[in-house]
């Protein structure tokens, strides 16, 4: 897949429509995890409407969301960049192949740093 | 035996690109009663128009249908052509074959087909026209203008200067609406109260004009020319004509808790007061929720001092009846509430304030006489922040979706003001764009940057909370720098979307005049006719049509004033000849359709008819053709078909639909 | 005579609608009307008439003559004679069997209807004789016996058995089709069930009715009479008795707009209607009284008088079951001669 | 069955639009260069209360497939209160055409203000697409004009 | 009898000068309606005076003087509609409301196999039929018009005079939309295979609009060929819909639930099932007022799309 189809992959998971997007920063100005996400939710959205989501997948800021969803909350035009971040991780997951989280790797993943939420989330869905 | 001429446009390449024109001419010149067809680039132009006016003399065309734009474009202009040569113009049917066929078409077969098929029904149809003539009706010499702010009170005066009398009705207690709490006007920072105060005073004093305040619209009936309408006189429980505006009675009030309105409620007024010093007129309202005489029938302070003796509690509600030829809605406009919008604290922080309150917190006879003081404690801020577009240019069902226009302005107007004034202050303002087509309008927002040093910062407030130690925080984004910000700021002003009127809405259905989703009034053309209302006779001013600022809202007042004037200045008025009509020996005189007529056009009598069977004295139904807008309601009502509608018979929609589905 | 036994009256019809299409009286949602004949429909034994009445097959209540198509401004003419298909009709009974020679007097003299002519032409007519006539019956006082149904075949269904008896040579041919299931006999065998036929119709109320006054008063005075002003007042004014009549043969002509082709079909008509014989000026009998006048001054004066005396009316009945408001041609016939 | 080249069945749509607001969604939808099937065909009206049933009713007999009629929205009807009767009328009409039998998607009332262009082609989209789902409208024809 | 007693007194009284009722006909059992300006003893009134006289008023009362009418409970119903409908004069009716114990439908004597009647008397909830073929007797409740054994009600409205009401005798027997009920519940092919099965019986006599009191025009559009309506036959399939369904939706919401329409038609077509849907529809949608359902409405009224939403087979 190129980075183009990558893209429309994230945009088809998410229904997310970028074009839709003024770039008010509302998103990103609500953001509760922003500093500690290198790509910010504003620049989700704008970085897949360019084509650049490589950028994106190999960035641990996917798993700095915490799909709190304030974004798609705050958002004026309901772009919902939460659901953009979250197709871009299920991208990610799936990209890694059939290489995934198994129960037992849980524990050792758990960190003062990385929601526990978050890795229950992705548990529950790339494990099958 | 009709004679029809077709003539099918171009429209330039718009009808053309998508329509093979030749095609449709010449496939439908065979269609029966058709004896002339011809197709051309610009219909509508002069000599677009001289062809059909020579085809309709040299082949004793009978009718014509013309191919081209929507009818509510040009089915006026054709209707003239045709008249020019003699022809009724009511025998002219219009072919929409561009907005419904060639924009929407691109197959070129599919389109042309498609006009083609459009062709025929409009000829069909013409088939069945019949020559109609406008009846007349008389003008009422008087207007009404709904609405008391700048939109209703410059559009009054035009009005009035032009000799014509002219009512305005407000329905709050004075006159002069948002514009008299503005502090300073923008681009020109002159204040608001002295431009607009004596055009208030004026409008009182004109000759010309009647002011109806504390007043609104009951009941609209009549068309074009003839309104009639009831006013209701809100019982104000001062007599207006015995008070001198002493405002003792404000004063001895006991009463203090109620919020002033004219302040937004920031500080208090007594049950009894005037909204404020350069009020018209200058006369007390009683608040009868807050007066302690209606609440617990003691008290009466107020009456006991008032030396004109205005004061009378069993005021009632009082209602005029008027004939206008004009109305224009001048309805204004208000904040949208915040309601939904929990992340700016706007009902948690008191510092949290709007524009409009800003604007009362600035101004010299505002709740702080004009000294910047946050609510919260009377402290002077020094941090503030402003905060754009809180629910403009907003799909997500929180807001409005459109730019309410005047904010970029009056924010620029707010930073400059607090910069000027108290330069040991840090004004940031948070902007998605920041929008100054007019006048001066982008050198003002650059003096601001400029010469003031406001911070202005791309992006948008998240959040706005309380960090524990009593500061507000407001956290934004800042896209250029691609950083997150934490502001501590003393005050938060927001840039709230405006919004229509409430009272619009049910203004709107009164005059059955059109509103769009967002209860702005529709005007007749958006471009040519932006002042007039697609109902005939009603004209619309200022904010109501859409968002606007003041020098916008001035000259639309005055265009709509000029549009009431041109009708006033007429004697009689054309009526639309497309009205109901009763066949006398086909109706049973059930009353039917008189129960769904709107407008009260029909009437019965008893008269003799002769069907055939021999002479009978039946009651039947008599249309009054100037008090009839041609709906059709009653043609269905009535079962036996006695009831039509010219222009749109029965037989002329059978026939167009039998000419679609052949 | 040839007989058959009645329970294999249904291997009878199969061999019937073999030959050609076969209709007879079937009952459809509660009405008995003449029905296309398919196995599963029961011939409805019971019933003495039919709604409609048998005129349907030769003067059907809407025809199409002809189309007219447009193209461009050029019109085209579509004939359309459809009519001479062959068909069988079984169970016609003596009253609508008598009616047929009525409409042939219409249709059939100078100039004959062509869409008539090859329908009737078309037609093999089996009779069934009445075995119970019922109080609305009146056809004896016509002359019509009903233990005697004319047509091309008379059939009378017995206790048991079917007799057949083909009276013109139309229903010569269809029986040597069919001499296999119907066996020879002689007509004795009926004469009793005929007898009792004949002795229920002298009996009943409307049998004796007579018609002498009709015959020997001056049209004239009969149309003066002032016994017309009160017997129409009744009257709805609807078309019911002159659709079911089997003797009614008005018709209208019209046009009906398909499109690209115009039908011209002709349409029963009804003189009790305000748009029947519509011209420039409108109907010319503009009150209910006249046109009810006109119905019956037709059926028992004029058409007589131009038709050797022939009365238009064969006793079915069908008015007096059907007139919602208890109107009928008995009624009138007595109420104006006074009898 | 009517046909286009690719052998795809072309139903016939009449729409009756009321000249004040949905007339004018059609315009702007137009403008807007807002495509829809051309199989949907414009009849201009007063207003919706202008429509009688015998219309609806005559354009089946005649071959169309669906029938829609556009109105303003309630409350804003130009003449303030046709488009209510309409609502009536056309409530009860087609509650009853749906217990004679004929297929409910066939008929249908949509209000679309003048503002609404996209309203105005997302709903003859969608009309037209049910009417393909439907097929050809066997049980109001004519037969004669088959 | 009481009733040719009460015309006696009313017309010397000077309330009317002629009388509009029924009378005997030509067969033991048949009555028609007649207006009578003597011989008032030649009125009858029994359980065969099926028809609704309301609608021979229109003409009735173009005339001078004032006629006495009578009616039956369902009757009455059709003479309040008519004078609201302006069609009658009604100051030139006296109307004398008649008790009603339902109507019998003689088809339904022949139904049972009964053959060659001569008389029909009535004794009680028992008929005694007289026939050639000697006496039979028969249950009065199973010979009662089917509109009889829905009735809408026995009691009069707008009527001068009722008499003897506690005559009346409440005859239903049957929930009045349990037929449009029963339909509803079909599927729309079985729904659709009914109507055309019975619509297509349709000869086009109209009788049933003859007969209707909501059917008053002067000038009918079926009959009016300036309406572009026009049409005197059932000349296809279509045609014959058209005529009902439009013709049901022009009395719809004024229609009275009389049952003449069924009572009438000669093919025995089910016709109240149509505009007993529309009055079913008008009930649920819009309540029972006073006011013809489509002559008035409220501001937040059903949508149309109540008919798609509701989905299959509701009831």
């Amino acid at each position: 897949m190129t980075e183009r189809d990558y893209c429309e992959e994230a945009l088809l998971l998410s229904g997310v429509h970028p074009e839709k997007c003024m770039k008010c920063g509302k998103c990103s100005g609500a953001c509760p995890s922003y500093d500690e996400m290198e790509y910010h939710p504003h620049q989700f959205v704008d970085m897949i409407a360019k084509g650049q989501i490589k950028k994106l997948m190999e960035s641990e800021s996917l798993y700095h969301c915490l799909s709190c969803f304030v974004c798609v909350e705050r958002c004026p035009r309901n772009v919902m960049p939460a659901n953009l971040v979250e197709a871009v991780r299920t991208l990610r997951e799936r990209s890694i192949g059939n290489d995934r989280l198994k129960p037992d790797d849980v524990a050792a993943l758990l960190d003062e740093e990385t929601p526990g939420q978050l890795l229950m989330a992705a548990f529950r869905k790339y494990s099958k | 035996m009709q004679r029809i001429g077709v003539f099918v446009c171009h429209c330039g390449s718009n009808i053309a690109a998508a329509v093979d024109v030749k095609q449709v001419a010449e496939t439908l010149k065979n269609e029966p009663n058709v004896v002339f067809a011809a197709d051309y680039p610009y219909m509508c132009s002069e000599n677009g128009q001289q062809l059909i006016r020579n085809a309709i003399k040299e082949n004793q065309l009978t009718g014509v249908v013309v191919c081209s734009c929507s009818p509510r474009m040009h089915e006026a202009t054709f209707r003239k052509t045709a008249e020019e040569s003699g022809l009724n113009p009511y025998m002219v049917e219009i072919a929409n074959i561009r907005e419904q066929c060639s924009w929407i078409h691109k197959d070129r077969m599919t389109a042309t087909a498609k006009a083609v098929v459009l062709g025929r029904a409009a000829i069909a149809k013409v088939r069945l026209n019949a020559p109609l003539t406008a009846g007349e009706s008389p003008v009422v010499k008087r207007a009404l203008v709904i609405g008391g702010g700048i939109a209703g009170i410059q559009t009054a005066l035009d009005i009035a200067e032009a000799g014509y009398p002219v009512d305005i009705v407000e329905k709050k207690p004075t006159i002069g609406g948002k514009m008299a709490q503005l502090d300073k006007t923008f681009p020109t920072l002159d204040c608001a109260a002295c431009i607009l105060t004596p055009k208030m005073v004026e409008a009182a004093q004109h000759e010309n004009i009647t002011l109806y305040t504390y007043s609104e619209i009951e009941e609209v009936k009549g068309y074009v020319g003839n309104f009639r309408v009831k006013i209701r006189k809100k019982a104000r429980y001062v007599h207006e004509d015995l008070c001198s505006g002493c405002g003792v009675c404000t004063q001895k009030c006991p009463s203090r808790k109620g919020g002033n309105e004219f302040n937004l409620s920031l500080d208090k007024r007594g049950a009894i007061y005037i909204p404020f010093a350069q009020a018209i007129p200058n006369v007390p309202v009683i608040d009868t929720e807050q007066c302690l005489k209606f609440k617990t029938g003691k008290c009466g302070l107020c009456q006991m001092n008032c030396a004109a003796k205005a004061i009378d509690f069993s005021q009632q509600d009082e209602i005029v009846e008027q004939e206008y030829g004009a109305i224009v809605a001048a309805t204004g406009f208000n904040p949208i509430s915040l309601d939904k919008f929990g992340e700016f604290g706007y009902q948690t922080y008191p510092d949290v304030v709007t524009s409009l309150e800003f604007e009362r917190i600035l101004n010299a006879a505002g709740p702080t006489k004009g000294h910047l003081e946050r609510p919260s404690d009377g402290k002077p801020p020094k941090t503030l922040v402003f905060v754009q577009c809180v629910g403009s240019r907003d799909t997500s069902g929180r807001g409005k979706e459109y730019c309410s226009k005047i904010c970029c302005m009056y924010t620029a107007k707010h930073a400059m003001l607090v910069r000027e004034k108290y330069p040991d202050t840090e004004v940031y303002v948070f902007y998605i764009d920041v929008r100054t087509p007019g006048k001066n309008f982008d050198e003002f927002y650059r003096r601001a940057v400029e010469q003031y040093g406001v911070h202005y910062i791309k992006g948008m407030v998240g959040k706005v909370y309380d960090d524990g130690a009593g500061h507000l925080m407001v956290r934004a984004s800042d896209l250029l720098a691609n950083e997150q910000l934490t502001i501590s700021a003393d005050m938060v002003i927001l840039a709230a979307a405006t919004e229509p009127d409430k009272t619009a809405r049910s203004l709107a259905t009164m005059l059955t005049a059109s509103m769009d989703t967002n209860d702005f009034f529709t005007e007749a053309h958006p471009k040519l006719r932006p002042v007039e209302s697609p109902t005939a006779g009603v004209f619309l001013s200022g904010f109501c049509q859409g968002p606007k600022d003041i020098p916008e809202t001035v000259s639309q007042a005055g265009a709509a004033a000029v549009k009431v004037i041109g009708l006033l200045s007429k004697n009689k008025l054309k009526s639309n000849p497309c009205v109901a009509r009763s066949d006398s020996l086909v109706c049973s005189g059930c009353s039917n359709c008189e129960k769904v007529c709107p407008f009260g056009a029909i009437t019965y009598t008893e008269a003799e008819v002769n069907d055939g069977t021999g002479k009978e004295i039946r009651r039947i139904a008599v249309v009054n053709e100037a008090v009839c807008h041609g709906c059709g309601a009653c043609t269905v009502a009535c079962p036996s078909g006695a009831m039509d509608l010219k222009g749109f018979s029965s037989n002329q929609i059978f026939a167009e639909v039998d000419a679609i589905c052949r | 005579m040839r007989k058959l036994s009645s329970d294999r009256m249904s291997e009878l019809f199969e061999r019937l609608d073999s030959l050609c299409p076969l209709y007879l009286p079937g009952e459809k949602d509660g009405a008995v009307s003449f029905v296309r004949y398919e196995q599963g429909v029961d011939y409805a034994v019971g019933a003495l008439n039919t709604v409609r009445s048998a005129k349907d097959f030769f003067f059907p209540q809407v025809e199409n003559i002809a189309a007219f198509r447009m193209t461009g401004k050029k019109i085209e003419i579509l004939e359309n004679q459809n009519g001479n298909e062959p068909f069988v009709v079984f169970g016609v009974r003596a009253c609508d069997a008598a009616s047929f020679s009525l409409l042939d007097q219409v249709f059939l003299s100078e100039p004959v209807d062509p869409y008539y002519r090859d329908r009737r032409e078309a037609g093999t007519v089996i009779t069934v004789a009445c075995g119970e006539p019922d109080t609305s019956c009146f056809c004896t006082a016509f002359g019509i016996d009903p233990a005697e149904p004319k047509g091309d075949i008379s059939v009378w269904l017995t206790d048991g058995f079917l007799y057949w008896q083909p009276r013109t040579d139309k229903g010569e041919n269809l029986t040597e089709n069919l001499t296999d299931i119907l066996e020879e006999c002689d007509g004795g065998e009926i004469k009793s069930y005929q007898d009792t036929i004949k002795t229920i119709a002298n009996q009943l109320p409307l049998a004796n009715l007579n018609l002498s006054y009709w015959e020997n008063t001056d049209e004239k005075e009969i149309f003066a009479s002032p016994v017309w002003d009160e017997i129409y007042k009744g009257c709805l004014g609807c078309g019911l008795c002159t659709f079911v009549c089997p003797t009614c043969q008005c018709y209208d002509v019209r046009d009906f707009d398909c499109g690209e082709t115009v039908r011209k079909f002709r349409c029963w008509d009804s003189c009790m209607y305000s748009d029947f014989t519509r011209m420039a000026h409108g109907n010319p009998r503009k009150t209910q009284k006249e046109r009810f006048r006109q119905r019956f001054m037709h059926k028992l004066k004029y058409f007589p008088e131009n038709n050797g005396g022939l009365v238009s009316c064969v006793g079915c009945g069908r008015c007096v079951r059907s007139c919602p408001q208890g109107l009928n041609i008995v009624k009138t016939a007595r109420r104006v001669s006074d009898d | 069955m009517p046909m286009n080249e690719n052998g795809e069945f072309t139903p016939l749509i009449v729409a009756f639009c009321c000249n004040w607001c949905s007339y004018a969604g059609a315009d702007l939808a137009g403008s807007g260069r807002l495509a829809y099937p051309a199989e949907v065909k414009i009849i201009r009206v007063p207003c919706s209360c202008r429509v009688n049933p015998t219309f609806i009713l005559r354009a089946f007999q005649k071959g169309a497939d669906g029938v829609i009629l556009a109105g303003c929205h309630p409350g804003d009807c130009h003449y303030s209160t046709g488009n209510y009767y309409t609502r009536r009328r056309m409530t009860l009409l087609f509650s009853m055409l749906e217990y004679l039998g004929i297929e409910k998607e066939r008929t249908r009332v949509e209000w679309i203000s003048a503002a609404e262009g996209a309203k105005f082609a997302a709903t003859m989209n969608d009309f037209a697409a049910k009417i393909h789902e439907l097929g050809e409208c066997k049980r109001l024809e004519d037969l004669r004009c088959k | 009898m009481q009733i040719t007693k009460t015309i006696k007194k009313l017309v010397s009284e000077g309330k009317a000068d002629r009388v509009f009722g029924w009378k005997k006909g030509e067969l033991g059992f048949d009555t028609e309606p007649a207006l009578f300006t003597e011989d008032f003893d030649s009125v009858v009134y029994n359980s065969l005076c099926g028809a609704n006289l309301c609608k021979y008023m229109i003409n009735e009362t173009k005339k001078d003087g004032t006629v006495l009418l009578l009616l039956k409970p369902c009757d009455s119903r059709g003479l309040q509609l008519l004078t609201k409908e302006h069609r009658v004069r009604r100051e030139k009716i006296y109307a004398l409301g008649v008790p009603c114990r339902g109507k019998i439908d003689v088809d339904k004597i022949s139904d049972k196999g009964i053959k060659g009647m001569i008389d029909i008397q009535e004794n009680g909830d028992t008929l005694t039929v007289v026939t050639l073929y000697g006496e039979q007797t028969v249950p009065r409740q199973d010979v009662l018009y089917e509109k009889c054994l829905s009735c809408v009600g026995k009691e009069h409205v707008g009527c001068d005079e009722v008499l003897s009401p506690e005559l009346s005798e409440d005859t239903t027997v049957n929930d009045r939309f349990a037929g449009v009920t029963a339909l509803e519940e079909k599927n729309p092919e079985a729904r659709f295979a009914f109507w055309r099965s019975q619509l297509s019986k349709c000869i086009r006599c109209n009788a049933c609009r003859n007969v209707c009191p909501a059917c008053s025009c002067v000038k009918c559009i079926f009959d009016n060929p300036s309406s572009g309506m026009d049409s005197k036959a059932n000349a296809d399939d279509f045609e014959e819909n058209l005529y009902h369904i439009i013709r049901s939706f022009h009395v719809c919401g004024r229609c009275t639930d009389c049952g003449e329409c069924s009572r009438v038609c000669p093919e025995k077509i089910p016709l109240h099932l149509l505009n007993r849907k529309y009055i079913k529809d008008i009930h649920k949608l819009y309540g029972d007022g006073d006011e013809a359902a489509l002559l008035t409405f409220t501001k937040d009224d059903a949508e149309p799309s109540v008919v798609y939403e509701r989905g299959e087979g509701h009831a």
